[in-house]
């Protein structure tokens, strides 16, 4: 009498409220798409939390909301975009990514067929990264009270011994230090926003970068102050945050930074500065002098580093301010953007 | 990016440079307003202002369309968008744009108005076209390289028969607004600029061409080259205005002959003559009405005329009176003179007209340029 | 708001569209306003509209002239 | 020339799109309103995540996101859910939570003054179950892409050496505890809903349970198999999760499970079962009989436990079943609910 | 709760249930079909089948409103709610009803129709004023219980002048569905129930009173008690069955004395009739088309009636022909009887209409009762 | 479907309209059907409507009854 547990109709089915009430359906749901996507052993336990061991020390904790649209991308999903962003802010402290938790706010009509496209990206995310999504939670509402699907992405992860990477860190004189081009994330979003809908081969840069983390500490040690994904705002709010944290300014080089032709070429079509527009798998070092070359070079050495620049130097400057030097001849402030009406890229 | 890159070049900027210094006379100031607020975006982006010599100093003048649409045009807006059966199309600069009482599109759409960003005119018909239940009215503005586009669009409205298509036009045009700073009447109150050229735009000379700026040459003047909005263009520009100085010359120069003719583009004048006609006046943030400076819809296209469809009134608001983007706007004063500037107005928050986008003088001051003043102050 | 750039065109559309590219960024714009274009023409585009053809030879007379004026600049320096 | 930071207009503003786009009203809003209300050192640092030290051992990490409608509800708000519902996750691993994370997706349009008093009660929550919000994100979206406010919380928490609470830990002749009345949470929030609104004096029993767990704990030690928070779904669905879990089944006397007159009433009125109804601030034990007397009495003798009562036992059942003895005298299944069209209650 | 707790009360529920194993004879089975779900509920919910004997056997019969709509009525209700302008009004038990290929309400509304759960008929007048520029219709459904508040609400909507609002008409009757189950011409395929007497609902006989049963009694010489829903209602019903039986009685009596009157509620009765008429036939999932046994809306109020207003066209999908429904209703089989029970059909993926809402027999069975089918197996 | 409910009528409204009451749960009910109605009856209520008034004298006869048959029932088991 043992109800057999007929499988979700991918292929057709959708979303409903009774996914959400906690009742077989929820159940089913869950264990049918997402433990398959996600299949781990604390998963399988079915408690509404997750225990893991830790050796003493430093943790860091970080979560991201992804909101992005459109859902599906050029070069990702929401689902790997909600697993690199969560990632690598871990990353950006220095830390080894250990374990996520996803909570997933569905809109009643979503397509399971789609939904586990984005469950089983995540699932690849977090594998190729090395990481378990231990735990999760699935609410779904009612249709026209979300947009689909956002996923709020928790994570933890071990700091090595002694460091303390924080964006009060930077000194005078430290190199600032760019993993690679910039804006190629925002400008594959906006390709796809019906108003701007335009076409080109540039897609997302995102992905997970603790292991270029892990070679950069290693070439760099405590000579590392700080790192950061310059992810919505771009480059320029990431490194204004900074220098307003540590009192101090930064002087650019533009000329060093790299930019992707096609990425400059849309920015100028749309009027922006792909120094303002978001990345998804870029990071901002900013590394004492003595250690610049050699973090520089491995991070040259790395897959993901392949086109990183030291592009500037922390200066003196009770304003805080972020100065470019232009590739033009003149000079100029990168400042944050100012409320621009930007589509929902992360 | 062909015919972009190449004027671009450090090398050849540098070299302009050196040439604008080494004819610049240093006994004498050299006082050029950039009328476009695209320039006064270039000068900030590229840093140009660097390459000048001190007695060469750019004066930013009024024209960003939307630095200059008074606040009672917004607030206009905002209440034709707050009709529940109104959907405004706009382009993404007007968002935040300041209406009365720190009003804004931006805000009006978070508390429910149907505002939606618009790339393109084109984008408007098609969403007129999607929502036949609604009225869609497209907010325009624009200089004269804006308006052709608009009345395209009305044209097709017209033949598509589209009846729940409407704009809101506040398209204006830059002689009448620079004839305006020449000759204010309030001179007393505000100062007169002392100009001795102007950097023309470019891109509104695509459209009506060269001819309609002879009148400053000939009437007042003053030297003017049309530049295109590269910095070479603006070196080259700012070079053959120093010359035109130093010879003591008042002509109208074409410096962006890859696009600009005398006559300009016949075809879109004509699809603006069709459509459009001049208002008696129009209101200017920070120059007030100035005669002849705005575009309306004619008679026979009054059904596609939202100030008639939804009998739209004039709403009038007072400027802040701490702001001197008049000042500003005329080259009386600079950002910094304004005590407001960097303090209660900054970007994300603008009190006045020139801070509201990139392209207007304080923003594009507090954007790029407000380190100088630290510089400026340390040097004296 | 006047900002405009130059793009070439790769195909021409019915309805008078066309595709104007930018280093491999490409876009559909209206050239209802433009007279005689082919696929190859340079044209600035403008809020999704071609607002003129960029004539070749033109760019290249000023390019040279720039240079020119800024090799004197360099001269008169030294 | 330092741009003065104006404070955010609580009275009278709202959230519009540049709140979320990684500008400077971004950053405004999250340091004059989210790091005011939980002020503490880690939001401080203004890092995209936050460290902390931990000793060697067991931790716990859970994640939910909170969708409740209305975000305002006799006894709380989805501010102080959000900390207790998470809180209460950790807790029932026995463990000690410690820091929590939140994101929050934002409908633009969404008053300051509303946000103000939801994250003033999330401070609150956080402060009085001492843990820390460390770190967060704001998204903000779209009018029509949200329901004005989701929030999802994740959080961490100590689990003392050797406790490992499952829900496959239930043994035949262990001993079903529950806290306190049933079904309060669930009746409050629909007594607010516009198509059923009815007027009762029942509030939601929102609150932490990490102390009144500690209690029993300190009571019962390793003969405490397993605990869980019966949320959505009710207790129904947490007692089938167990069952399945652990293979095995439960009998329960109804007579011995608390629920409130107006609880009871409200459920005639609208044909829900109690047992189907969420709570916020219960608890479900499984104990091994020989200290269910001990436990029983740890809880009775804490605030959060006065109603405290022995429900049932586990039993042995190869179908998974929760029976019950009815009061009337006869027998029945306590069956998952069948994904009736309940409001969204967390 | 007054009028609730006290009918609940244990003791005196194990002393009704000792009078009836006293009462009853060993020697000979008494099956009694209590007609309305609601009974079947509170049977379920109480465990009453343990406290009864084992030769006194209840047979759940048709009356769920929710479970006899055949899934025509659902597809037809989808294609409605479909409608872009059209805003559907349900009942919640409505919502996971299975129309045709899995389709339901829920689903439906999950890709997009717009259906609203409300509590009364007092909702749907109220969105039907809310909003002017929708369609709104109200799925009615329901025996003579739930027919009075439908008939007010039409009243109340033509007072008002509402243009906006119709009934999609779904009203069944009790009398009719008993009449077809004791003298179903398709006795030979599914066979035909022994019944001792029924088990009246007594809501239904606020309504209607306990009149239209005596021909139950009277012409097919059943016993019939009109009886609550309190579990002691349930029990007292049973044994005056039982007494009934024993002596060779078939009468009509009212256990529900308290608010059940021979007459019913004359104003309700008044309301029902000045706005319904009987349909010549309604089909009924298991039953198939029962004479006389639906309602519709009188020609008078025809643009309050959905199905007119919109041209609905009548949508016959056939049941599961592993589905054993049919027999179930009329008590011939048990749920366990059925194939499906319980493997392919449960609450969440229902096959049948007796296991689509909690007053089914089947559903009834699965959520409070199937694990007596595992005790009964281990006894035989 | 058929849930109905005893209520207390507690407050007597405009529009035919009152509000019922159930162990501190109270709602609005129309009362349309119902004749005579006065505060402190109970009534039936389904679907948000007064179906009936409960007449409290053949209550308390159906209950002293059902007390009668259960105390038999004992009797004869004994
Ligand atoms: S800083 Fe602001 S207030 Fe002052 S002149 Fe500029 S726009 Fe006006
Ligand atoms: S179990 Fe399902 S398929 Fe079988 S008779 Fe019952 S409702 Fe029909
Ligand atoms: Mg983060
Ligand atoms: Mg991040
Ligand atoms: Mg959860
Ligand atoms: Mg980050
Ligand atoms: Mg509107
Ligand atoms: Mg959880
Ligand atoms: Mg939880
Ligand atoms: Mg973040
Ligand atoms: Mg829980
Ligand atoms: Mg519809």
């Amino acid at each position: 009498m043992k109800a057999h547990r007929r499988k979700v109709d991918i292929k057709h089915g959708c979303v409903d409220l009774s996914h959400g009430s906690g009742g077989r359906a929820m159940s089913q749901l869950i264990s049918g798409l997402f433990h398959e996507a996600f299949g781990n052993e604390w998963l399988a336990r079915g408690n509404d939390q997750s225990a893991f061991d830790v050796g003493a020390g430093r943790m860091v904790m970080t979560i991201d909301g992804y909101v992005v649209s459109p859902l599906f991308f050029p070069g990702g999903n929401i689902g790997s975009l909600a697993v690199h962003g969560t990632v690598n802010d871990i990353a950006m402290a220095g830390a080894r990514p250990l374990y996520l938790s996803a909570s997933f706010i569905i809109e009643e009509g979503f397509r399971f067929s789609d939904l586990k496209m984005i469950a089983d990206s995540m699932g690849q995310a977090a594998q190729s990264a090395g990481v378990h999504i231990i735990t999760g939670d699935t609410k779904v509402v009612e249709r026209g009270k979300a947009d689909g699907l956002f996923i709020s992405t928790a994570g933890v992860g071990l700091v090595p011994e002694g460091f303390d990477f924080s964006a009060e860190n930077a000194r005078v004189g430290d190199r600032v230090l760019i993993s690679g081009t910039l804006g190629d994330h925002g400008v594959a979003i906006m390709s796809k926003r019906q108003n701007l809908a335009f076409e080109t081969e540039i897609v997302s840069d995102s992905v997970a970068l603790h292991d270029l983390v892990a070679r950069m500490v290693a070439a760099g040690g405590h000579g590392i102050r700080l790192m950061r994904d310059p992810t919505r705002g771009g480059l320029a709010a990431t490194l204004n945050e900074i220098a307003q944290q540590s009192e101090l300014g930064f002087s650019l080089q533009q000329e060093a930074i790299p930019v992707k032709p096609g990425v400059a070429a849309a920015c100028e079509l749309l009027g922006l500065d792909p120094l303002n527009v978001a990345n998804e798998g870029k990071l901002v070092a900013i590394v004492s002098p003595d250690v610049a070359g050699a973090v520089l070079a491995a991070m040259r050495a790395h897959p993901l580093g392949r086109d990183a620049a030291d592009i500037g130097e922390a200066v003196p400057d009770d304003h805080h301010f972020v100065q470019m030097a232009t590739s033009f001849g003149g000079a100029r402030i990168v400042d944050w953007l100012s409320g621009e009406q930007l589509p929902r890229i992360c | 990016m062909k015919y972009a890159d190449e004027f671009r070049d450090k090398a050849i900027g540098l070299g302009l440079a050196r040439a604008i210094r080494s004819e610049a006379d240093p006994q004498r100031p050299y006082r050029f307003m950039e009328f476009c607020g695209g320039h006064t975006h270039a000068i900030s982006r590229y840093g140009l202002e660097d390459m000048l010599p001190k007695n060469v100093r750019m004066i930013h003048g009024p024209g960003c369309p939307v630095c200059v649409l008074p606040a009672g045009r917004i607030d206009m807006a905002i209440r034709l968008a707050e009709r529940p059966e109104v959907i405004l199309c706009v382009y993404g600069d007007l968002m935040r744009v300041p209406g009365s009482q720190g009003a804004s599109l931006l805000k009006a759409k978070a508390r429910g108005a149907d505002v939606r960003m618009v790339y393109s005119t084109v984008d408007a018909i098609r969403i007129a076209e999607e929502s036949p239940e609604h009225e869609i009215v497209f907010f325009a503005i624009g200089f004269e390289t804006t308006t052709p586009p608009t009345a395209v669009m009305i044209r097709h409205a017209e033949k598509k028969q589209l009846e729940n298509f409407s704009v809101f036009c506040n398209h204006v045009l830059t002689p009448p607004a620079m004839q305006k700073i020449l000759e204010s009447p309030d001179i007393r109150s505000i100062g007169r600029a002392e100009i001795d050229g102007f950097v023309g735009p470019a891109h509104v000379s695509i459209v009506i061409g060269t001819g309609p700026y002879e009148v400053f040459a000939e009437e007042f003047g003053k030297s003017v080259v049309i530049s295109g909005f590269e910095p070479l263009d603006m070196m080259q520009a700012i070079l053959m205005l120093v010359r035109q100085v130093n010879e003591h010359r008042s002509e109208v120069e074409n410096q962006y002959s890859r696009a600009v003719t005398r006559g300009g583009n016949p075809r879109a004048k004509e699809e603006v003559c069709d459509i459009f006609e001049l208002r008696d006046a129009f209101e200017w943030r920070g120059l007030g009405l100035v005669p002849h400076s705005g575009l309306k819809l004619k008679q026979t296209y009054a059904r596609f005329d939202a100030e008639i469809c939804f009998s739209m009134s004039e709403l009038r608001v007072a400027d802040n009176p701490a702001c001197e983007c008049g000042a500003i706007l005329r080259g009386v004063k600079k950002p910094v003179d304004c005590e407001l500037f960097g303090t209660v107005c900054t970007p994300e928050t603008p009190m006045g007209s020139c801070m509201v986008s990139s392209e207007g003088a304080c923003a594009a001051h507090w954007t790029y340029g407000r380190f100088r003043d630290r510089q400026r102050k340390r040097a004296s | 708001m006047c900002l405009a750039i130059p793009a070439e065109v790769t195909k021409l559309l019915p309805d008078e569209m066309a595709v104007a590219s930018v280093d491999g960024v490409s876009k559909e714009v209206s050239v209802v306003l433009i007279e005689d274009l082919a696929v190859g023409d340079y044209i600035i585009i403008h809020v999704g509209y071609a607002l003129t053809k960029i004539d070749p030879d033109e760019a290249r007379r000023t390019l040279e002239l720039m240079r020119e004026l800024s090799t004197e600049g360099q001269g008169a320096m030294q």
